[in-house]
């Protein structure tokens, strides 16, 4: 599998900005040329210069030393977000994928409910709910995307379970439990990778737009999201501003989809 | 001989997968006189798919024609392209495809399919070829054309699609026809009607043939000349009778001695398997291709490649030692000695065992109202075409499925049919082996893990106790040890086979349940694994349950065999007293319809009319009636058929008497039995 | 086939319900109420008290629940108590603008979305394949706020071409209301791009390896009259599920998109009830916004189904 | 129109005062207002003593057209008596008048009451009514609409945020009808700058029909100069022309399109587009694109609008002054005031007499020291590392404030974790009203005409939003005193008592006095920005 990894130029590509964002949100104390969260009164919406390459913010801080540190925040809630869905939604999808019957058609009226509606209202009500922080907005992704995960095992499980090996081990005397767990969630995990990826492209996009509106991180975060909804005001005489950080999470997000891209058609293959 | 129609000379193809190419087909050259049927016959990965593709200018992405020319008619069809050799598709060549269901688009009506082909081919106007369709439809011996002609493809079965594509195919008047395993989708019964058909058409249109097919028996029915295919190369062709009968090339000497064939029973003539396992598609080769696995294999064939040589009137092999075949050393397992069925204890006694499933249009019962019994160390075979319901029953017995009614008795004590209810003493006694290699083994689990959680579960051995036991059934299976640290998917599909026979003598079995164990694997690994069956019912005293469509499979290893058509048991008896006869007028059928290579008895062929009804609509009276060549009148329309008995607890549900139809069923001058 | 949308439209209402009892739960229990937004942070806790109770505000929650589903089952879908108007005629003119919005969106960009992605999947990992699956999967991972921005600045204030306040003034003919609603639309149309692109490459990709465009190909049919006659219709049925899944989205989900270009869609009413506590219209516009989005899924495999005739003679 | 002998004597005081220097002629002209002395008098007292006011009008140049406006839209229905948010308050006053307008430099202009004369103790205050004004439902205007529409206010039952401005001063009952258009207020308690208790300032006072039943929105009748044509919640509200407008000729505008924008940004795009011609308020934060836009005019006027970062003094880790007294030193204000509002404010000084009243005593000014705040910080014992939660709301430049605060006090070892809460939250509900219960937190103030309107609810003891939780019985006697006082002398005496009080005490930090700024476009003429975001558009034209 890795073999082919390499030579999809694609993968490269996202790869490559993925991680560099993931060393910026891990090393960005050391290589921000400014302390992104110093005030500068003397110098608001300066545009970029030599002292500054990106300009600074309507506080006066630095925009690329806040972008850089900006990755931070998105790069911790969006992964956490999305394994704790793959788990959530795993567990679901394995449950009603092999019971079948009203457990089934339970979860998925649940599935369908949650996801009738646009992420954007249960997530502003949840957060609105159980107040700002990062823990809660991870809480918040996690909730919105199990029954989307959920869904994708459920399909896959249904079909392994059909399969010959599952009626050998029901015969064998094995208990449901451990044919889930054992011998069908480990021929489900390529599916189960291909969604994890393709959640985390969605979780970024969805945490940038909790910020945007404000329910997510809170300031001073350099949060990417957050400073797009607090700098857009600025927009028009401080373009700088918003384009930076909104320029960084796209570049994120399309990376993020590339790599998992990339690895859709390694596993295919 | 007239000028060849099509001339194949050293084609070579090859395929890229995963960055490096591999030869399927190297240096091929063949001929096919005007109005001749040339058959190839070769197992899977042996490149005759990846041949027909080539012919039709239509290899997948991946692959490409490296050299060689393709003439059909004098005309080179590597070097057309575009709209030259769009004309020739449909015009000159035409293809009959494996998977009818697939070949259709399940979009359009039938008819519009075949109308298109007149359109374009011969510029024929909408009514015109509407019409033309229609006729060709009736060609093909299809009922009622017109209302074919207007139905979706997922509404007809899986004879009357193939029907189709073969109108389809002849509906461009083409030179040359090929059939890439015509039947092998098919129930025996719809096949044998699909092959006359052929045959018919062949007479009437002056096109020549090329049937693609692993059934040797098939071939030798319908074709003139026969080629042998084996890793890409043709190893040996002829005159279909000359080979069949007098092989010049150890492979083919290897397939005639491993397919089961018609003489009588078992313990006497043990099937010789080809030792070694068939290579993979693109497998680098030195020297001659069989030489692995030939008996006759010296230092010589290790080295360079043999050519064709000609062997005889129009008959090549390539092989040095060709002239040793006709002695070749038979490869027979040491003999066992034969138990079958003489102890006449009951192990399994299933008594009314019905099992319903409710569709939309109401119930459609699978399994009506049958009861068998099996005896220690003994082999009970139910025969049936799909749709006759042997699998469910199969997974009834076991407790995969939970029948309507009916009652199980196993060794004496009644059991329920809820396999979670049973208690560990039934689930250790009675396992199942499953049809397809490729899933009957968990795909993320070692061999040794899979075989140890049985032991584990069945046994409670753990620890070295387990691994000891994992050892003997490996052993048993004759599945060497460093097999058992690989994953499924690195071994080949018999392999995979005894690795699940082996997972079901974890628990010590009395009676294994096989559900068509064979039918998706290689003829020349069937064998193995059908020796293997036998050989472990000696040492181990495990009685079988043998479910398959293939007679030939059934006749070799059973002892006692059940016929099943539309849910129902229709005959019961020993092998031999069935084949012997008298037998039921479906068994009697089933049996003529099989195609015998040359030189067995050849039956009287019947053919059963209409399509197999529908199981959702069972008809009234004898389900058979329909299609039943012997049928008596009304009576068979109205009544369900008696059990009458024909002596050694031979059973025939039938309103005719045993003696009747042993009369209808003897020929003039045949040799009595 | 009449069973099939019967078995749907019974699974839609129990869903539905479940959707009711959900935002009735969560707005409970988000901080703030109805009586603060009303009075504004000046009043006094006790005048505020003395509104809840007049508006019934403080009756334990299941009372309200069944007092509010009871009228709005019969129809009665109530008034707002923020706005002390009746809920009906408020939601649908808003419902009104919201499917302006996304008709305008869905009419610009399926044509162009499903056009290329046909192409790339006739030119599977050609260069042309490659370059259409980028753009696709790029321009799906921009937010709508950020090319919502981009667009409304460079477009709307720096170009002027297009009005920033996308309220087209009552009287508006056709051509103009389109030309209001076209910057909105665009960030819409953006992320749809490549959501329907994939799915129509994927489609394509998956029918032309199949064995019937095989046939027809050997059958030595003009490759034009294969892809039109053959392909096309097996391959677009997937992606009108994905437009079908996605109107809820367009209709209910655009409360950045609204806020932005102050267009008075379902989204933004949707989110100022939710935060303001004006429950009586949260749960007509939630459930609305539940009701498009299961109808036209519905409506999707309908279409699916009607295209596909295993499905649709089905016994 | 002859002034009461009392009303004389008090004139000749003021102009003692004007010509002692201890008072501008500014402060004399709103002083003379606040006690009723007729414009002629006026005039004489200032004679002699310099340039006139300064209220010259210049002729308006066009009659006629339609002004839009851009503003916050009302969050619920529309209703004067409970209205509380800028968009209402606007809407309203288009619609319906005061008895007196407070104008920005915090003199009273008569309205719809023609004079009013305080008695000797402050306690009972005269009004008369001007004559022949008609509400638009074309009913003649008299005492007891007046007299209905502040029982309204003061009723106990009632929701209007008006009645706590009123506690303690004017009771239920006690407005007397005491002719057609003569109305006696009997106070609870002496009360000298009542007129702005019943004036714009109290935005909620407008007078209404006596029949006004609370369905504003379905029937909007007052005497004001337009009249609602229609409104769409959250989308717009159309005005037409008052025709029999208590003024003759005016208002110059044929009509006034309001179109509600839920942000500051959309509303900053659409007045550079052009596609509004005023944008009611326009905070600095997120509208300096309208600052440097050759285009657009910025109104601006001083207000006593502010941010009162509370401490709980009743709460650690603030109990101890000195700790709220280190806090305040850590504020550079002129930095402060730099970066927020690019020097569009001024600087206050922890107390509440904002340069905007007169009579603001000069006390000296806090200015940053961190030496003396770690010494105060060490004596109180806060050790080095004092951790502290600082909530707010998001609204204008709240949240920057937020930040520079958090950066501001780092230097003195004090670690701010911030707390952003949207408007509601913040305000809060039932029991949990965080602006009143957490230990620091920035509270928005709109502007008031009168520093008692800030000092009695929110530095009392008892006062209705006493963030602080401060009590100084001492403070209490001093604001009721102030009250009271009649004199200007003895009145600047007691301000600059308490204003060192509350500055030593510090239970807030007013860190800067805001001027409001509202920009329009070029041609606009005769409109003029308001601290707290009223909009009289009578004399608005189009050039």
């Amino acid at each position: 599998m890795p073999g082919r990894l390499i030579r999809n130029a694609a993968f490269l590509a996202g790869g490559a900005v993925v991680v560099f964002w993931i060393f910026a949100a891990l090393e960005w104390k050391v290589i921000t040329p400014y302390d992104p969260f110093a005030v500068g009164p003397a110098h608001p919406l300066a545009p970029p210069s030599g002292a500054h390459w990106l300009g600074t913010d309507d506080l006066g801080r630095d925009v690329l030393s806040r972008v850089l540190a900006g990755a931070a925040p998105v790069l911790t809630i969006a992964p956490t977000a999305t394994l704790l869905s793959l788990l959530g939604g795993t567990t679901i999808g394995l449950v009603a994928g092999f019971h079948r019957g009203l457990l089934d058609d339970v979860l998925m009226r649940l599935v369908d409910a949650v996801m009738s509606l646009p992420v954007i209202i249960p997530a502003t009500v949840v957060l609105a709910l159980v107040g700002r922080s990062t823990t809660n907005v991870i809480l918040a992704i996690a909730v919105l995307f199990s029954p989307l995960v959920a869904r994708t095992v459920r399909s896959a499980v249904l079909i392994e379970r059909e399969r010959e090996y599952v009626d050998a081990a029901r015969l064998r005397g094995d208990r449901g439990l451990f044919i889930m767990f054992f011998e069908i969630l480990p021929n489900v995990t390529s599916p189960l990778i291909v969604e994890g990826t393709v959640r985390l492209g969605y979780a970024v996009f969805t945490a940038g737009t909790l910020s945007f509106l404000q329910l997510g991180i809170q300031p001073p975060s350099p949060d990417w999201g957050l400073t797009v909804a607090v700098e857009r005001a600025f927009v028009q005489i401080a373009p700088w501003t918003v384009l930076a950080p909104a320029l960084a999470l796209a570049s994120l997000i399309i990376g993020v989809n590339l790599a998992a891209d990339g690895v859709r058609r390694a596993l295919a293959e | 001989m007239t000028p060849p129609l099509l001339e194949v000379e050293g084609l070579t193809v090859s395929y890229r997968r995963a960055g490096t190419w591999g030869t399927a087909v190297s240096n091929v050259s063949l001929g096919i006189g005007r109005g001749e049927a040339y058959g190839l016959v070769g197992e899977s990965g042996c490149g005759k798919t990846t041949l027909a593709l080539a012919l039709m200018r239509y290899l997948p992405r991946n692959g490409r024609i490296d050299a060689g020319a393709i003439r059909v008619d004098g005309e080179d069809l590597t070097r057309l392209d575009g709209e030259a050799l769009r004309r020739w598709r449909g015009a000159r060549l035409a293809m009959v495809y494996q998977d009818p269901a697939g070949a259709l688009n399940p979009a359009l009506r039938v008819g519009d399919q075949i109308a298109e082909v007149y359109r374009f081919h011969r510029g024929a106007g909408r009514k015109e070829a509407a019409r033309r369709a229609a006729e060709a439809l009736a060609k093909v011996a299809m009922p009622d054309p017109d209302d074919i002609m207007r139905r979706y493809p997922h509404q007809l079965s899986g004879g009357q699609q193939q029907r189709v594509v073969i109108a389809m195919a002849l509906a461009g008047g083409p030179r040359l026809l090929l059939l890439d395993e015509p039947t092998t989708g098919l129930d025996v019964t719809i096949e044998a009607e699909i092959i006359d058909l052929i045959a018919a058409l062949r007479a009437e249109i002056d096109a020549s043939i090329l049937l693609i097919s692993h059934n040797l028996g098939l071939v030798s029915r319908m074709c003139d000349r026969i080629g042998i295919m084996y890793a890409g190369r043709i190893v040996e062709e002829g005159p279909a009778h000359d080979l069949l009968h007098a092989p010049r090339h150890p492979y083919t000497m290897g397939l005639l001695r491993c397919v089961p064939r018609f003489e009588p029973g078992k313990g006497r003539v043990r099937l010789e398997p080809i030792p070694g396992a068939l290579p993979f598609l693109g497998d680098a080769i030195a020297g001659c291709a069989f030489h692995p696995r030939c008996v006759l294999a010296k230092a010589r064939c290790r080295g360079r490649e043999p050519e064709l040589y000609d062997v005889g009137p129009g008959r090549r092999s390539r092989c040095y030692f060709w002239e040793d075949v006709p002695q070749m050393p038979h490869t027979y397992p040491a003999a066992v000695p034969g138990t079958g069925g003489t102890s006449a204890e009951t192990l399994l006694e299933v008594s009314g065992l019905r099992k319903s499933y409710h569709g939309r249009g109401g119930d459609t019962v699978a399994v009506d109202d049958v009861s068998l019994e099996v005896r220690k160390e003994e082999t009970l075979g139910l025969v049936g075409e799909s749709g006759s319901g042997k699998t469910t029953l199969a997974r009834c017995l076991v407790g995969l499925t939970v029948p309507d009614a009916g009652t199980l008795v196993f060794a004496g004590a009644p059991e329920p049919w809820k396999g979670s209810r049973r208690g560990l003493r039934i689930l250790q006694a009675m396992q199942m082996v499953f049809q397809n290699p490729e899933t009957t083994l968990n795909p993320s689990w070692t061999i040794r893990r899979i075989l140890a959680r049985a032991v584990q579960v069945l046994l409670h051995l753990g620890g070295r106790a387990g691994q000891r036991r994992v050892a003997e059934l490996a052993r048993q299976v004759r599945l060497e040890p460093r097999y058992l640290d690989l994953r499924a998917a690195q071994l080949s599909g018999g392999l995979r086979q005894r690795a699940a026979i082996a997972r079901a003598l974890a628990g010590k079995p009395a009676l294994a349940v096989c559900d068509e164990p064979v039918s998706a694997l290689d003829v020349s690994v069937q064998a193995a694994i059908l020796g293997l069956l036998e050989e472990l019912q000696a040492t181990e005293g495990v009685s079988y349950v043998l479910i398959s469509h293939d007679l030939a499979v059934v006749r070799y290893l059973a002892d006692r065999i059940g016929v099943m058509y539309m849910a129902q048991l229709v005959e019961t008896g020993d092998t031999e007293a069935i084949f012997a006869g008298p037998t039921h007028p479906y068994t009697e059928a089933l049996l003529s319809a099989i195609p015998t290579i040359d030189g067995d008895e050849a039956r009287p062929r019947i053919r059963l009319g209409s399509d197999i009804p529908s199981l959702a609509h069972p008809p009234a009276g004898c389900r058979f009636h329909t299609r039943c060549p012997r049928k008596l009148g009304a009576i068979c329309e109205r009544e369900a058929p008696p059990w009458q008995d024909a002596g050694q607890d031979h059973l025939i549900r039938c309103h005719i008497a045993p003696d009747d139809l042993r009369k209808l069923q003897t020929p003039p001058g045949a040799r009595p039995r | 086939m009449a069973r099939f949308l019967l078995r749907r439209l019974g699974l839609v209402l129990p869903a539905l319900w479940l959707v009711s009892v959900l935002i009735f739960a969560l707005a409970e229990i988000v901080p703030g109420d109805v009586a603060r937004t009303i009075l504004g942070p000046y009043a006094t806790p006790e005048q505020a008290a003395a509104l809840r109770h007049q508006l019934g505000a403080d009756r334990p929650v299941p009372v309200r629940y069944a007092a509010w589903l009871g009228s709005f089952v019969i129809g009665r879908w109530g008034d707002s108590m923020v706005l002390h108007r009746p809920v009906r005629p408020f939601v649908l003119a808003r419902l009104q603008n919201s499917l302006a919005l996304a008709l305008i969106a869905l009419i610009c960009v399926v044509p162009i979305s499903l056009g290329l992605g046909i192409v790339a999947g006739l030119n599977e990992d050609r260069p042309v394949d490659t370059a259409i699956s980028l753009i696709g999967l790029s321009l799906t991972a921009i937010p709508e706020f950020v090319s919502g921005v981009i667009v409304l600045v460079v477009f709307g204030v720096r170009l002027g071409w297009f009005p920033i306040i996308a309220q087209p003034p009552p009287g508006a003919g056709p051509l103009e209301r389109i030309h209001d609603l076209l910057l909105p639309s665009i960030p819409l149309m953006l992320v749809l791009f490549g959501y329907i692109a994939r799915m129509a490459r994927a489609g394509m990709v998956e029918v032309m390896a199949s064995g019937y465009i095989r046939t027809a190909v050997l059958k030595g049919l003009p490759l034009r009259y294969v892809i039109l006659r053959h392909a096309l219709r097996n391959a677009l049925l997937p992606t009108i599920t994905v437009i079908g899944s996605q109107v809820g989205w367009l209709v209910g989900g655009l409360v950045v998109v609204e806020t932005l270009f102050t267009y008075p869609g379902l989204g933004k009413l949707i989110y100022d009830s939710a935060v303001g506590h004006d429950v009586t219209v949260l749960e007509a516009t939630a459930l609305l916004v539940a009701a498009i989005f299961m109808l036209s899924n519905l409506a999707a495999d309908l279409l699916v189904a009607l295209l596909n005739p295993r499905v649709r003679y089905s016994d | 129109m002859n002034d009461s002998d009392l009303q004389h004597e008090l004139g000749q005081h003021l102009r003692e005062e004007l010509l002692a220097g201890r008072l501008s002629r500014r402060e004399l002209f709103r002083r003379a207002t606040v006690l009723g002395l007729s414009a002629g008098t006026i005039a004489g007292l200032l004679a002699g003593t310099g340039g006139g006011p300064a209220r010259a009008q210049a002729p308006p140049s066009k009659r006629g057209g339609t002004l839009r406006v851009a503003l916050v839209p009302p969050t619920a229905a529309v209703d004067p008596v409970t209205m509380y948010d800028a968009g209402a308050i606007a809407m309203v006053q288009q619609v319906a008048e005061y008895l007196i307008w407070a104008e920005n430099d915090l003199s009273l202009r008569p309205v719809l009451a023609q004079r009013w004369e305080p008695d000797a103790s402050g306690k009972t205050w005269m009004f008369t009514l001007r004559e022949g004004v008609r509400f638009q439902s074309g009913q003649a205007v008299t005492a007891d609409d007046v007299v209905a529409t502040f029982d309204r206010l003061t009723d106990p039952q009632t929701k209007s945020a008006a009645r706590s401005n009123f506690k303690g001063i004017l009771s239920k009952g006690n407005i007397e009808k005491a002719g057609p258009l003569k109305i006696v207020f009997h106070l609870d308690r002496p009360f000298v700058d009542f007129p702005y208790l019943v004036s714009s300032t109290n935005y909620n006072a407008v007078v209404l029909p006596a029949s006004y039943a609370g369905d504003f929105e379905q029937h909007p009748v007052g005497t004001g100069p337009f009249t609602l044509a229609a409104y769409a919640p959250k989308e717009t509200a159309s005005f037409k022309r008052n025709p029999d407008y208590r003024q003759p000729g005016l208002p110059y505008l044929d009509g006034v399109e309001f179109r509600f924008f839920a942000e500051t940004q959309p509303q900053v795009l659409a007045l550079e587009a052009g596609a509004v011609d005023l944008m009611v308020a326009t905070p600095f934060q997120g509208s300096q694109a309208l600052f440097a836009d050759p285009n657009v005019t910025i109104l601006l006027t001083r207000s006593s609008k502010h941010r009162a970062v509370h401490m709980r003094a009743d709460a650690a880790p603030f109990t101890d002054k000195r700790i709220r007294q280190a806090v305040a030193l850590c504020l550079d204000r002129g930095k402060i005031v730099e970066g927020l509002f690019q020097g569009r404010a001024d600087v206050g000084n922890d107390e509440m007499f904002a340069p905007l009243f007169p009579g603001a005593p000069a006390i000296p000014q806090r200015t940053q020291n961190y030496d003396r705040a770690r010494q105060l910080l060490r004596e109180a014992g806060a050790g080095t590392e004092l951790k502290i939660t600082l909530t707010y709301e998001v609204y204008q430049e709240v949240p920057q404030y937020a930040v520079y605060l958090q950066e501001m006090l780092r230097p003195a070892g004090i670690s701010v974790t911030l707390d952003q809460m949207t408007q509601g939250a913040y305000y809060g509900s039932g029991g949990t009203q965080p602006w009143l219960q957490v230990p620091m937190g920035i509270t928005d103030w709109a502007s008031r005409t009168v520093p008692s309107q800030f000092i009695g609810p929110a530095y009392t003891c008892d006062g209705v939003w006493n963030s602080a939780h401060w009590c100084d019985p001492e403070f209490d006697g001093l604001a009721k005193q102030y009250d009271a006082t009649l004199d200007t002398g003895s009145r600047r005496a007691i301000a600059r008592k308490m204003a060192l009080l509350q500055q030593d005490a510090t239970p807030a930090i007013i860190a800067y006095w805001i001027r409001a700024p509202r920009a329009v476009r070029k041609r606009v003429r005769g409109v003029d920005a308001s601290g707290s975001d009223f909009l009289d558009l009578t004399r608005a034209s189009l050039a």
